[in-house]
């Protein structure tokens, strides 16, 4: 705070020169610092690039997704083999696959470009879901204290205490259950065609929302209860402005900095859990590539192929570099102790 | 201080009451039950294990007299003796003159006849215990200094290099990592055992292995680093960030200014203080890794508390559910608690009444 | 920090101090064998209430039947009895009496070594048909709720109602020691297979002593921890030596057992069962920690087969098991024959074993698995069931297509199966051979297995879901009656005998032919009835898919001769470490 | 200055507790902290009522209670005719418009998120139904008003200095026209030669538009400048309110006298000669205040009476009021 620059104009003319100055308000400044960041820079070019991919995929994918060639099984492409030597004494070779086929002969390059749709709906799905509660239920607890924040965040403890992994079995056993015991025109029932909908990936969904915004909500409510106190808060009760306004106006503006940081920094964890939720066989119906789905398949046979596991792995891997160099990145810029560092 | 950890503990049931209650009525509501099977038993037979396991009585009766079971201490003449039945295995008892005081039976697996959850809790979860403490210690022990290194030359290439390899340990799973470290280390190069778990119960204090050799930490290698590797990442990162921030407050630029030097500050000025964000994740980590982490057990075939998690609620072995649900949230309110405590000592301006 | 420095080197330290004091193994005793068991605890080794595979296996090798079962023919041999007398009775129930070797006593594990165990008097304990008794009353006790109580109860006299507490008395079951060596039973049918039953798991003899405790307290009841180390007892031709829950089991060689034909004195001296994943199992065999990997990993079947010396301990063996899709037949489109029968007809089972399964499975044409007794076979009935046959196939559909007045791409069908890798494959490959054959889309869906069992049983059966069935006692009559008749296993009925879901079918002449081949004496016109019944079920009425009969892939380090069971239970006593 | 006697704002026995809980399970109220404990004053229309205390002694409570930023304990507060602790949500938004606040530290004090011409202008968004151009040419008033460069309005505040920023606040505080404001000690955060431009300008504001302040300060010799009169707090009661001539020449408070003789004389020669009041021991808590005179345990001349009884504030002077029994 004691770095702000003194402008105390002193003349007429001071006044001038400061007024040619380009000014910059505080998004400007963080972008500029933002932008100095190497690693952020580029971790924001990967992120561009993969929703492009997902987005063009039916352009880049040269095959379709679920398109199986049975006798191209397991077919690696020969320059695989140097590589992975280990390959060798069985691989048959098929350079129509650039990354080879996996165990029922799909293209696993395509499948690559096609799985980054789930793994980013994931990472724009969880924050907005946690982001929605989170930040509603935290704000709501930490502004009007008292009792109220006191049962939410009790309410809050419970949720945090219950493995969500566990919930979301629960859940997905219960909704993917006969038919006989959801009726039509039930909200189950409609919980159960939007799964179905989505291929599998609503519970997805929902088990990332789960612990999502339990963290928020607690974060949230931090800030909030933080900038509460602050005087300009005061100010503003003072000159009459509504409870609506002043949390709009005044807090919420002043903790999205590190809400957003947070959130760029929990979408490595959301896609994971959606690896992991695959990996025991709660993920995305089939045919539906994820990269998740696509690791748990191939880590079965990573002795034999590891292309099938190593290369989503590698998308994977770098999509959670991309988001964690960005979200650092962004916690550096918007730091306001950082400001005018550099 | 001691007023603030009584009210926790009592708040801590109050959650576990509310736990217990969710998971109940969920598990309840799940399509299957425990003796669904894949050649599906005649009727007859699954009325007669339902009346075993007092599941044809009502729920509330079922709810109720697990409760009893699990948070009444009970108060016998009789000694302890689980043998006869796995209906009556109690995880606390203690012997005052001729009166046994006894606590926390939390039911019979269904699924392992004759084995009680407490069963499962004594020999599995030591397992567990350890394994998640050797991967914090190694989490901690790698997150920290590229933490630290990065913070120190932030922006640097140092910086991105040390976050880099902090950061890979989060992005490539447990699913593949696991098998390539059992296929190098295990397979190629029989550098280490590829599975197992070098210690078996009894143990040691009821949780330290008994054989603290050579051989345990063989087994430990491989498992503690791929499950450590993840948390290492978050670690180093906390670590990191919170450093950045107190590099920059005016006391270390005082301490700076007297003249000290610069490990010094580091270590005894902004180490101290930019603990307390990375002790906050400890508290979940460590109830985490200590419950138990379902695939890493699965990959190294070591016979921890994960596998139950998972399997329990496949298996519908309700007693288990609830047993490693309720254990899960003990764990994780008293790892908070510790939290708590811990930030007490690392900020004395914390005080708790 | 430096305190938590402190505490990090006091730990080291102490646990340096710890392994000085952790002394160096014992020498390994010179036969040992390490296998291993799926990964999960074995959920029991008590014979009365077992009922998965692994805990069969132990029990099979500790304890042992009146009868035994040939571990590769699946023929009837001479276990604990050395031979029956099979009366049948007029009023059409059958008495066998089975004579009992008394040279088989009871031992345990002290710790050391392997002891016989006395009774009060002092003396040594012997099997008698009492302790056999005892078993089958431990097994149809009420209070133990044993899953596999019904195995007996479908044909011991009595036994059903006293499972189901109908009769409080035992006397009423069909089982009675005559004296120590004599065991007479009386079954209720005189079907060919009762031999078999009692010789299976749930009639092993089972140490009453250790369970209730005697010599007015100086054996104390161990109930139901009898199973434990400590506790247990046994007389087969292991015996229990550790159990690590959850972690492995060791059975150490009974050298009291007195050996017979079929069953020989083990050549082993001990056998470790290793709970582990399968991709665990390889690599522990692998790095050379195991002499046999119980299930190979089909996707490690490429890699093994190419590598010279992987390769030559690769063995495939047949495995009494049947992979199906069964057919809800009241289910909408699938409630036509015509579309079932294509839907059979276009699934290449060759190819799909070929490319996806990779066991050498043997393609199925019908359900009850060649190598049953009673069931028929490829050589006897090559055209017997159902085959790859696309255009005939295209053919039903569209003659079905024609009559509705309707496209294939607009048929709603669905496919269910329970969540796994490999269910998976099989579902997308045979997803995909429907949709270029027959241009039906099929949509998957997968559900949690114990979800999944529920669903494939219940009035909303789907109209198309896997399924699998392995014996429990290798008879045609254990799954062409007791899977796919009225009330069987997959076809469950009401009261008046009216399908209820499953197959959710019913057929008068097949229901009459399975009776009749229960009861028929006559190898070759049993296998001839079953024959006519797989043909109504596999092409007449087309209730399911047979798909493959299964085979089991493992492998055996090259110093170990052993045969290869198809039941699924490996005989070890039959085993051998040779020297190397 | 317009010097009516129309008395403006009046307090009477005002009262702020703030409740403390305590409770293993079920949280109960086992005590408060008595920021304020029944103060009653007036201020008159076009003054400058100064109020004085150290601090945590519940004077800038005093104000915030005042403008129902705290809901009172008890007491009542009021404003031109309008008792303020009754008043319903609307009626209060109103009553806002005539009664403002400067706040003390200039930093937290603006939204950094806000241009400086949105939190000048905000109040009137909140209160007006003005167009943006209205709003904007306003805007550009007031801060041309308060010395800034009206073309600074799109910048942020943490462009500016703490001086420039107080002078943001005071806009703001000016946007609706008020007849009255609490200062809440708003230069003791500025640098000392910023303070006085401050200074100077709400000295000339309120003679412009003839307002009425209450201006909080934690010494005297801030407030001898720009106050009419003067009250004295002690740990939430007034202990001495009088005229500025009067008090500072003659105090009769025991406190006053104290905080008098700490007060820095410009003149060498009377501050060799100034004798000081050296007040032994620390403020007691709000939490548990002392009986009788809640100076006691600090006064030089206490005895019994001081402990028993609590003093009557009383008129000892014209004008000049005292809460001592030894006066």
């Amino acid at each position: 705070m004691a770095n702000t620059n003194e402008v105390e104009p002193k003349s007429v003319g001071a006044r001038d020169t400061l007024l040619t100055q380009k000014r910059e308000s505080l998004g400007q400044d963080a972008f500029r610092r933002l932008m100095r960041n190497h690693a952020a820079v580029v971790g924001g070019v990967i992120i561009i690039i993969l929703i492009l991919l997902a987005l063009l995929a039916p352009w880049i994918a040269i095959k379709p997704f679920s398109e199986q060639v049975l006798v191209d099984q397991n077919k690696v492409p020969k320059w695989l083999v140097s590589v992975f030597p280990s390959l060798e004494p069985y691989a048959v070779y098929s350079n129509d696959y650039p990354l080879g086929a996996d165990y029922v002969g799909r293209d696993l390059f395509s499948r690559i470009i096609y799985g980054s749709r789930v793994s980013l709906t994931v990472a724009l799905i969880g924050p907005l879901i946690s982001i929605i509660i989170g930040v509603i239920y935290g704000s709501i607890s930490g502004y009007f204290g008292g009792w109220v924040d006191n049962i939410m965040m009790r309410i809050v403890d419970v949720l945090y205490a219950f493995p969500s992994l566990l919930f979301i079995i629960l859940l997905m056993a219960f909704f993917r259950s006969p038919i006989s015991d959801i009726q039509p025109g039930t909200f189950a029932y409609s919980i159960k065609e939007l799964d179905e909908s989505l291929g599998g990936m609503f519970f997805i969904f929902i088990g990332i929302g789960l612990t999502a915004w339990e963290t928020m909500a607690r974060l949230t409510r931090g800030q909030v209860i933080s900038i509460r106190e602050k005087e300009f808060v005061e100010a503003a009760r003072t000159i009459g402005a509504s409870n609506a306004r002043i949390m709009f106006r005044h807090i919420l503006p002043n903790i999205v900095g590190p809400l957003v940081v947070a959130e760029t920094l929990a979408i490595p964890g959301y896609i994971s859990t959606e690896a992991f939720l695959s990996f025991i066989g709660l993920g995305v119906n089939p045919p539906t590539p994820s990269w998740g789905s696509m690791i748990a398949d191939g880590a079965k046979a990573i002795r034999t192929y590891p292309n099938q596991a190593i290369f989503p792995a590698l998308a994977l891997a770098i999509t959670m570099f991309a988001f964690n160099f960005l979200g650092d990145g962004l916690r550096d810029a918007l730091d306001p102790r950082l400001r005018g560092t550099q | 201080m001691g007023r603030f950890i009584v009210r926790r503990l009592l708040y801590m049931l109050a959650v576990i009451l509310v736990v217990s209650v969710i998971t109940f009525l969920l598990m309840h509501a799940v399509p299957g039950g425990p003796f669904t099977r894949e050649k599906s038993l005649p009727e007859e037979t699954i009325k007669i294990l339902e009346k075993r396991y007092h599941l044809d009585q009502p729920l509330y009766v079922q709810y109720t007299s697990y409760l009893y079971a699990v948070f009444i201490p009970h108060f016998t003449t009789t000694p302890p003796n689980a043998a006869l039945s796995s209906q009556d295995d109690f995880l606390l008892n203690v012997k005052i003159g001729s009166l046994w005081i006894r606590w926390m039976n939390f039911g019979p697996s269904y699924r392992s006849r004759g084995r009680t959850v407490n069963d499962i809790f004594r020999d599995n979860l030591p397992i567990s215990a350890q394994l998640g403490v050797m991967s914090l210690i190694i989490s901690i022990l790698i997150g920290m200094p590229l933490g630290v290194m990065a913070a120190l030359k932030q922006n640097t290439m140092l910086d991105y290099l040390g976050m880099g390899i902090a950061i890979l340990g989060v992005s490539v799973p447990v699913i593949v990592l696991g098998p390539i470290f059992v296929w190098v280390f295990g397979i190629t190069l029989k550098w280490l055992p590829p599975t197992g778990w070098a210690a078996k119960p009894p143990f040691f204090l009821g949780f330290l292995p008994s054989n603290l050799n050579w051989e345990f930490f063989q087994h430990a290698l491989m498992p503690s680093f791929a499950l450590g590797l993840g948390s290492s990442a978050v670690i180093a990162r906390l670590t990191r960030a919170s450093l950045l921030q107190t590099i920059r407050e005016d006391y270390i630029r005082t301490a700076r200014a007297k003249g000290l030097q610069e490990r010094v500050i580091i270590v005894r000025h902004a180490m101290k203080n930019s603990m307390i964000p990375v002790v906050t994740i400890l508290g979940p980590l460590f109830a985490a890794l200590v419950t138990g982490t379902f695939v890493t057990e699965l990959i190294f075939g070591i016979p921890g508390m994960g596998k139950y998690f998972v399997t329990s609620i496949t298996n519908r072995d309700y007693p288990v559910i609830m047993g490693t649900i309720l254990l899960y949230a003990v764990f994780l309110v008293l790892a908070n608690l510790i939290v708590d405590i811990m930030y007490a000592y690392l900020d004395p301006r914390i005080r708790y009444d | 920090m430096r305190k938590m420095f402190i505490l990090l080197s006091l730990l080291v330290v102490f646990s340096m101090a710890l392994s000085a004091c952790g002394g160096a193994a014992a020498p390994a005793p010179s036969k040992v064998l390490t296998t291993n068991f799926l990964s999960g605890d074995v959920p029991t080794l008590d014979p009365a209430v077992a009922e998965d595979t692994s805990s069969i296996q132990i029990a099979q090798e500790t304890f042992g039947g009146v009868t035994h079962l040939n571990e590769v023919t699946n023929a009837v041999e001479p276990g604990l009895a050395t031979s029956w007398d099979v009366v049948d009775n007029a009023d059409g129930s059958q008495t066998i009496t089975f004579h009992l070797r008394n040279d088989v006593p009871w031992v345990r594990w002290n710790g050391t070594k392997v002891e016989k165990v006395q009774n009060c008097d002092g003396k040594d304990r012997m099997v008698t048909a009492g302790d056999i008794a005892y078993g089958i009353y431990r097994n149809q006790a009420p209070a133990n709720a044993s899953p596999y109580a019904y195995l007996l109860g479908f044909v011991l006299k009595g036994a059903s109602d006293f499972n189901n507490g109908k009769s409080t008395d035992f006397a009423s079951v069909g089982v009675k020691a005559v004296d120590d060596q004599t065991l007479e039973m009386i079954f209720m049918s005189q079907v060919t297979y009762n031999v078999q039953l009692a010789g299976l798991w749930v009639a092993y003899a089972q140490p009453k002593w250790v369970i209730e405790g005697d010599c007015s307290g100086k054996v104390v009841a161990a109930g139901e921890k009898w199973i434990e180390p400590a506790n247990f007892q046994g007389y087969g031709p292991f015996t229990l030596k550790e159990w690590v829950h959850d972690d492995y089991i060791s059975i150490v060689k009974n050298p009291f057992w007195p050996g017979s034909e079929a069953i020989p004195q083990p050549k082993l001296d001990e056998v470790v069962f290793k709970m582990l994943d399968e991709p665990a199992q390889l690599a522990e065999y692998e790095a050379g920690k195991a002499d046999h990997v119980s299930s190979v990993p089909q996707s490690d079947i490429d890699r093994i087969k190419a590598d010279p010396a992987l390769s030559k301990e690769f063995a495939i063996s047949p495995q009494l098991c049947t992979y199906y899709y069964g057919f809800n037949t009241k289910a909408s489109v699938v409630d036509d024959v015509r579309v079932r029968r294509a839907l059979s007809m276009a699934v290449d089972r060759q190819s799909l074993i070929d490319n996806v399964a990779k066991g050498e499975q043997e393609p199925a044409q019908w359900f009850a698995r060649p190598g049953l007794a009673g069931a028929p076979t490829i050589e006897t009935h090559p055209d017997l069931g159902i085959k790859y046959d696309p255009e005939a196939a295209k053919a039903e559909l569209k003659s079905y297509l024609d009559e509705k007045g309707v496209t294939a791409d607009s048929l709603e069908l669905t496919l269910l199966f329970n969540t796994s890798a490999g269910h998976q494959a099989i579902a997308e490959t045979i997803q995909q051979m429907w949709k270029d054959t027959l241009g039906v889309t099929v949509k998957l869906t997968n559900q949690e297995a114990a979800v999944f069992w529920d669903t494939i049983k219940g009035k909303d059966t789907p109209q198309i879901y896997r399924a699998g069935w392995c014996l429990d006692y290798p008879d045609a009559n254990n799954f062409v009656r007791e899977v796919l008749a009225v009330n069987g296993s997959q076809n469950p009925a009401d009261e008046k005998g009216e399908p209820t879901g499953g197959f959710n079918w019913k057929n008068e002449k097949f229901e009459e032919l399975v009776a009749k081949a229960a009861t028929e004496a006559d190898l070759a016109k049993r296998v001839e009835l079953y024959a006519q019944a797989e043909q109504i079920a596999m092409v007449d009425d087309v209730i399911m898919i047979p798909i493959y009969w299964y085979t089991n892939l493992d492998m055996t380090k090259p110093y170990v001769t052993r045969t290869y069971s198809s039941s699924g239970h490996e005989a070890f006593e039959k085993w051998d470490i040779l020297p190397h | 200055m317009t010097d009516n006697n129309e008395v403006l704002l009046r307090v009477e026995n005002l009262k702020m507790h703030f409740p403390i809980f305590r409770g293993i399970v079920f949280q109960k109220q086992v005590g408060a902290v008595h920021a304020v404990d029944g103060i009653s004053f007036d201020v008159k229309r076009g003054e400058t009522l100064g109020l004085v205390g150290e601090s945590g002694c519940g004077k800038s409570t005093t104000g915030r209670a005042i403008l129902q930023l705290y809901k009172p304990t008890g007491g009542k507060v009021f404003f031109k005719d309008k008792e303020l602790t009754t008043l319903k949500r609307d009626e209060m938004r109103a009553v806002r418009r005539e009664m403002q606040m400067i706040f003390q530290d200039p930093y937290a004090s603006l939204n950094p998120r806000m241009t400086v011409g949105e939190i000048a202008g905000e109040p009137l968004i909140v209160h007006s139904a003005a167009s943006p151009k209205e709003i904007q040419e306003r805007v550009e008033q007031l801060l041309e008003l308060v010395g800034l460069n009206p073309r600074f309005a799109n910048r942020y505040p943490h462009e500016f200095s703490g001086g420039q920023r107080q002078r943001i606040g005071i806009a703001r505080a000016l946007a609706l026209q008020p007849s009255f404001i609490v200062c809440d000690e708003p230069i003791s955060a500025l640098d000392v030669s910023i303070q006085a431009q401050v200074v100077n300008l709400l000295d000339e504001l309120q003679d412009k538009f003839s307002l009425t302040y209450l201006f909080i300060a934690h010494d005297l010799s801030m407030v001898r400048h720009i106050s009419k009169r003067v009250a004295v707090m002690y740990l939430g009661v007034i202990v001495e309110l009088a005229d500025r001539e009067s008090l500072y020449l003659e105090p009769f408070h025991p406190y006053t006298q104290a905080l008098l003789s700490a007060v820095p004389i410009p003149d060498p020669f009377a501050e060799v000669n100034r004798t000081r009041v050296i007040l032994e021991g620390d403020v007691p808590s709000p939490v548990n205040p002392p009986s009788g005179c809640r100076f006691r345990t600090r006064c030089p001349i206490a005895d019994k009476v001081c402990a028993e009884s609590r003093p009557e504030f009383r008129e000892v002077k014209p004008g000049h009021f005292v809460a001592c029994h030894k006066v």
